[in-house]
C-alpha cells in the first residue's frame, strides 16, 4: 500500500464511522472513552446489534430441520453468513466453511481431529515462538497425547520470525504447521503466504491464526493457499461466541468429527452412526444461530466500507502513536519488526504496565496490560508483560494525543518512586 | 410438444390464481395426491434422493433423444412438487433440461418451501435430472 | 404438585407474559403466530434482548485480564452469572458451573475428559434407548476411541425407561452412567433422583442431561445429587450459544482439560504448561461473554416468576392437549408415559409428518417434526418422525383449540389420500 | 491501640476527601510508594500470592497475642492496596482479623477496581492473613 494510491480517511468520515458505534459515545469517569483495546475485542456498529435484536424479536427459532415458517427464516439467514464468510475470505466453497465458538475452538478441532487422522508417536508439528496460547496449548496437548513433538520457530529481537529456521526444522517428519498471521503482542506481520509455499514444498499444511488479521488485512484464502485457517467475530465487529474454521474440502473431507451431537449427524443407531456431509459434519448441537446471523451481519458493514482506505488509515495511526511515545520518559516498545499492524505494546522504565493501565483508566483510556496470553513472547523478552494500545479505523489521531499525554503524565508519577 | 420454458410459465400462470402459501399448499397437496406412484421395482436405494425428513425415488429414461422422469415420495407435499417439476422437465430435450434455469420456483413463490434445502430432498432430485440429462 | 395447593395462571398473568415476548405478537402469513416448537428453542422477553443491546452499547469488552472499566465491568456481570446459575440449580458452589455453548458441548466435554481419565479399554457407559443423539454420539465416539462398550437400557411402548433395567447393566466396569431427564421426543420425566442413588450404590457417577428439564422442572443438583448436569439457554429463554456444564468440584478437579487456549492456563512454556483453576480450566479462549450476560438475565427474568404455578399450568395445557388430540381422527400418541412433560409427540393415519407440519405453518403453527434428533426412539417405535408440539407457559388453551382445528382439517385433507 | 473498626473508618474519612476515581488512585499510588520494602529474604515463593499481572509477597509474624503483617509487590497500585490493608489489619487481636469484613473496601469505592478479581491478588491475601490469625 502507497499514499500515493491510497487516500486515508477524512475526519468527516471518521467521525460518521464512530457515530455508527454506541460504546464510543460512552463518558468514563466523566471523560470520553478512548478505547484501545481492540485487539482484545472490537467494538460493535448498530447494525450488528441491532441484527441480533431483530433475530430474537422477529424470527428467532431452532434451525435447519424445522418446516415452519420461523425456522427457515432463520436457517436461511443462518446459512447465508457461510456465503458471506466464504466472500469475505475468497474461499473456494461455502461447504468449507465450518462456524465454531471462536479462534481458540477452531484451532482445538483442528489439533484433535488432525491429530486423530494424522499424527502418531515421533511426528512433529511446527509453531512459533510468537503464537498466542490459544495457538500452543492446543498442539501441546495433542501432542503430549499423541507422544509427538511441539517444535517453535524462534524470534530476533524485534519480533520477527526468524523464516530461515524454518526450513530448518521441517523435515519429513513435519505434520502440521500452524503459525499466527499478525502477533497480537507485538503486531508483527509474518510473511504468511512465504512460509505456506515454503511447507507445501514440502507438502506440509498450514494452518493460519488470524485471530488478528482478519480485521486488519484484507484476506484471500485462494491467494494465499493456507489449509487451515481460524478466526473470532468478536475482534471484527461481530459478537462474542462465534468463530470461523476454513479448511480447504479435501481436509475437512479427511477429518474425523470433532464433537458429536444433533446435526452433525446423517443417521445415528446404538450399532452404527453416520456422519453428515461437511461443514455440517463439524457443527454438532444447537448453533449460535443468532450470533452467527449477526456475524453476517458485521460482515456487510466491513464490506460496506473501502478496506484498503481503512487499513491504510490504520497504518497511519500506528506510525503516529510509534512516532509520538517516543516522546515519553523512559519508553521502550516490545516488537519493532519492519512489518507492522496496528499494536503498539510498550513498557514504561520504573512503571510496573498494571499500574500503568490503571492510570490511563483513570483518563478514560483503555488499553490492556500484561503477557496478552502470550507468555513465551514476555519469557523471550525477560518482561512480565507490557501494555498494549491496539488501534481501529474508528480511533483517532487526537485520540492517540489524549493518550501520549498520559502517558507522559504515568511516566513522571512513576518517575518520582 | 411445449418447450420447457412455454411449461414452465403454464405453471406461473397457474399459480396466479393462488393468493396465500395455504392455497398453494393445498394445490400441491392435491396435485401430489394425483401423481401416479411409481412402480415398486424402481423403489430401490440406487434411485432413491435422501432428504433430512423425506425419500425420493426418482427413475429417469430417455426414449427419441427426449428424457422422461418419473417419481415418488412418501411426502405428498414432495410429490406435488415432483409433479410440478415433471411437468416442466419430462418429455423434454438434454441441453433444456441441462440448461434449464427452473425460475418457476422462485417466480410462484416456493423457493422459501424449498430452502429449507435440507428437509426435502428437492435440490438434490433437479441435479440428478440434469446429471441424467447431460449423461444422455 | 397438586391441584389444591398450587393455583395455575389466570388468562390476565397469562397476556401479561406474553406481551414480554416480542415474537408472540408476530403474525405469520396475516395469522396470529401459534409457537408450539418449544422443546426445540424458546422465545426470549424483552429483558433478555435488552440486556444483550445494553452490553453491545454500553460495555463491550473482553473480560479477566483487563484492568479498564468497561473491562471489569463486563467481568463482574460475566461472572455474576456463574454465581446466579449456582443459585438457580442450588449447587454448592459456583465454581462447579463452567460455562459452554451448549448442552452438546457440555456433554462432549464431560465425554472426552472423563473418558481420557477413567476410561480404558472393555470398560462401560450406560446411557438409555430415549437419548437425543448429543447424549449419544459422543459417548460412542469416546468409547470407540478408548475400545469401551457403550450399554443402553431400553424402553417400553410407553416410552418409559425399564429402570429395572439398570440394576442388571451396571456391573464393576461401569464407568459412568448419562441419562435424559426429560426425553425430548416422548416428553417422558424419567426418575433419575432414584436412578443417581442407584447408581451411586455402585460408585458410578451420573450425568443428566437436563436440555429439555432445566425450563420445566425446579433443578436441585444437591437434592438430585447428580455428578454432572448439562443444559443450554436457549432452551430456558436465553440467548442461543451458551450453556453449562455443571459438575461436582471432585470431578471437575478430577478431569483434564478439554480445550487449550487463553484464559484457561495458569502459566505456559513450551516446556511446561500449568492449568488455571476450575471452573477456568475448562473455559478456553474468549467466552461467549455477551449471551452469558444476556443468560444470566433470563435466569433473573425466570426467578422473577414463581415458578410452581408456571410449572403447574403447563402441565395443565399438556392434559388439554391431549385430551382433545384424541378427537382428530388416526391420531397416535408416541410417548405416553405416566410421568410427562409439555411435550405432545404424535402422527395422524395416512398423513406424513412433514406434509403436516407444513400444513399446520400454513395456519401460521410452529410445530416440529422429523425424528428430533433421537433417531434410536423412532426405530424403535418403526416410525420415521413424529410431529411434535411443545408447550411453555407462555401458550395459551386457546392457542391449543386452533392447533386441534388445524389437525382436524389436516387429517381430513390426508384422508382423502 | 485502636481497634479494627476504628482503623476502618479513619480511612473511610481520608478517602472522603477523594471525588473520583483518579484521585483516589493517586493517594493509592502515594501510599503504595510511601510502604517500605519488604526484606528481601521474604520474597520467596512461599511467601508469595500469584495474582495474574502481579505478585505479592506477605510476610504474617505473631508478638504478644497480636498479628503483624509485612507485604510488597511488583505493583506500586498493589502495594497501596497493602498499605490500606496493613494499617487496617496489622497489630490486631486474632479474634478481630478473623472476623473483619472489611466494609471500607466497598466504602471507599474500592470494590469495582478490586473485582477485576484475578488480576491482582487481594482477596487471596486477606484470605491468608485471616488463615494466619485463625491458626495463631
Ligand atoms: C434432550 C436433549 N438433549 C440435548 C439437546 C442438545 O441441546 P443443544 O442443541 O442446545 O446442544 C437437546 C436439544 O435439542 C435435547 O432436547
Ligand atoms: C493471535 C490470536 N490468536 C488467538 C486468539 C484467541 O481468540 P479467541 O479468544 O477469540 O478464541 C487471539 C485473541 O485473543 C489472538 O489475538
Amino acid at each position: 500500500m502507497t499514499a500515493e494510491t491510497i487516500r486515508s480517511l477524512t475526519n468527516e468520515e471518521i467521525s460518521l464511522i464512530r457515530k455508527e458505534f454506541p460504546v464510543l459515545q460512552q463518558k468514563i469517569y466523566g471523560k470520553p472513552l478512548v478505547y484501545f483495546d481492540n485487539a482484545a475485542t472490537a467494538q460493535k456498529p448498530d447494525a450488528v446489534i441491532k441484527s441480533l435484536t431483530e433475530f430474537y424479536s422477529e424470527y428467532n427459532s431452532n434451525i435447519h430441520r424445522g418446516v415452519h415458517f420461523l425456522s427457515q427464516k432463520a436457517s436461511d439467514a443462518y446459512e447465508q453468513v457461510r456465503e458471506k464468510v466464504r466472500n469475505f475470505i475468497h474461499a473456494e466453497s461455502e461447504s468449507e466453511v465450518v462456524f465454531t465458538r471462536g479462534t481458540t475452538e477452531s484451532i482445538n478441532l483442528v489439533a484433535q481431529s488432525f491429530g486423530k487422522a494424522f499424527v502418531t508417536e515421533g511426528d512433529e508439528v511446527i509453531i512459533s515462538a510468537m503464537e498466542h496460547h490459544s495457538n500452543i496449548v492446543p498442539w501441546q496437548m495433542m501432542c503430549e497425547e499423541r507422544k509427538a513433538v511441539l517444535r517453535v520457530i524462534p524470534i530476533n529481537e524485534k519480533g520477527e520470525l526468524l523464516t530461515d529456521e524454518l526450513e530448518k526444522t521441517l523435515n519429513s517428519k513435519t505434520k502440521i504447521i500452524s503459525v499466527v498471521h499478525i502477533s497480537n503482542s507485538l503486531g508483527t506481520v509474518n510473511p504468511v503466504k512465504k512460509l505456506i509455499a515454503q511447507a507445501h514444498r514440502r507438502e506440509v499444511p498450514v494452518l493460519i491464526d488470524a485471530a488478528q488479521s482478519i480485521a486488519h488485512e484484507q484476506i484471500d484464502v485462494n491467494d494465499l493457499d493456507c489449509d487451515f485457517m481460524a478466526f473470532s467475530s468478536h475482534k471484527m465487529l461481530g459478537p462474542t461466541g462465534v468463530g470461523v474454521l476454513y479448511a480447504k474440502r479435501k481436509w475437512l473431507e479427511a477429518l474425523p468429527p470433532y464433537q458429536g451431537g444433533g446435526d452433525m449427524i446423517s443417521g445415528v443407531s446404538f450399532e452404527k452412526t453416520t456422519y453428515n456431509e461437511i461443514p455440517f459434519r463439524f457443527e454438532a448441537g444447537t448453533q449460535n444461530i443468532a450470533d452467527v446471523i449477526a456475524f453476517g451481519t458485521s460482515i456487510d458493514y466491513l464490506q460496506s466500507l473501502d478496506r484498503k482506505r481503512l487499513l491504510f488509515y490504520e497504518h497511519q495511526l500506528l506510525s503516529y502513536a510509534t512516532e509520538r511515545i517516543k516522546e515519553v520518559e523512559g519508553i521502550r516498545i516490545i516488537g519493532t519488526a519492519s512489518e507492522k499492524s496496528g499494536i503498539l505494546s510498550f513498557l514504561i522504565k520504573g512503571g510496573n504496565a498494571m499500574d500503568i493501565g490503571m492510570y490511563l483508566d483513570t483518563q478514560g483510556i483503555a488499553v490492556r496490560t500484561g503477557h496478552h496470553c502470550t507468555q513465551p513472547v514476555m519469557n523471550f523478552f525477560k518482561i512480565p508483560g507490557t501494555i498494549r494500545a491496539s488501534f481501529l479505523f474508528y480511533n483517532t489521531i487526537s485520540e492517540i494525543d489524549i493518550f501520549i499525554e498520559a502517558l507522559k503524565k504515568a511516566a513522571r508519577l512513576f518517575h518520582k518512586k | 410438444m411445449k418447450s420447457l420454458a412455454e411449461t414452465e410459465q403454464e405453471i406461473i400462470d397457474d399459480f396466479t390464481f393462488f393468493e396465500n402459501w395455504e392455497d398453494k399448499y393445498n394445490y400441491i397437496i392435491e396435485i401430489g395426491q394425483q401423481l401416479p406412484s411409481l412402480n415398486d421395482k424402481y423403489k430401490i436405494d440406487e434411485l432413491r434422493i435422501q432428504g433430512c425428513q423425506s425419500s425420493v425415488w426418482l427413475h429417469c429414461s430417455e426414449k427419441d433423444g427426449r428424457i422422461y422422469f418419473e417419481a415418488d415420495s412418501d411426502s405428498v407435499f414432495v410429490k406435488g412438487e415432483i409433479a410440478l417439476l415433471i411437468k416442466v422437465m419430462s418429455g423434454k430435450l438434454p441441453d433444456e433440461i441441462v440448461n434449464a434455469k427452473l425460475g418457476f420456483i422462485d417466480t410462484i413463490g416456493l423457493r422459501q418451501q424449498l430452502s429449507m434445502t435440507r428437509a426435502n430432498g428437492l435440490a438434490s432430485m433437479i441435479r440428478r435430472m440434469k446429471q441424467f440429462a447431460a449423461g444422455a
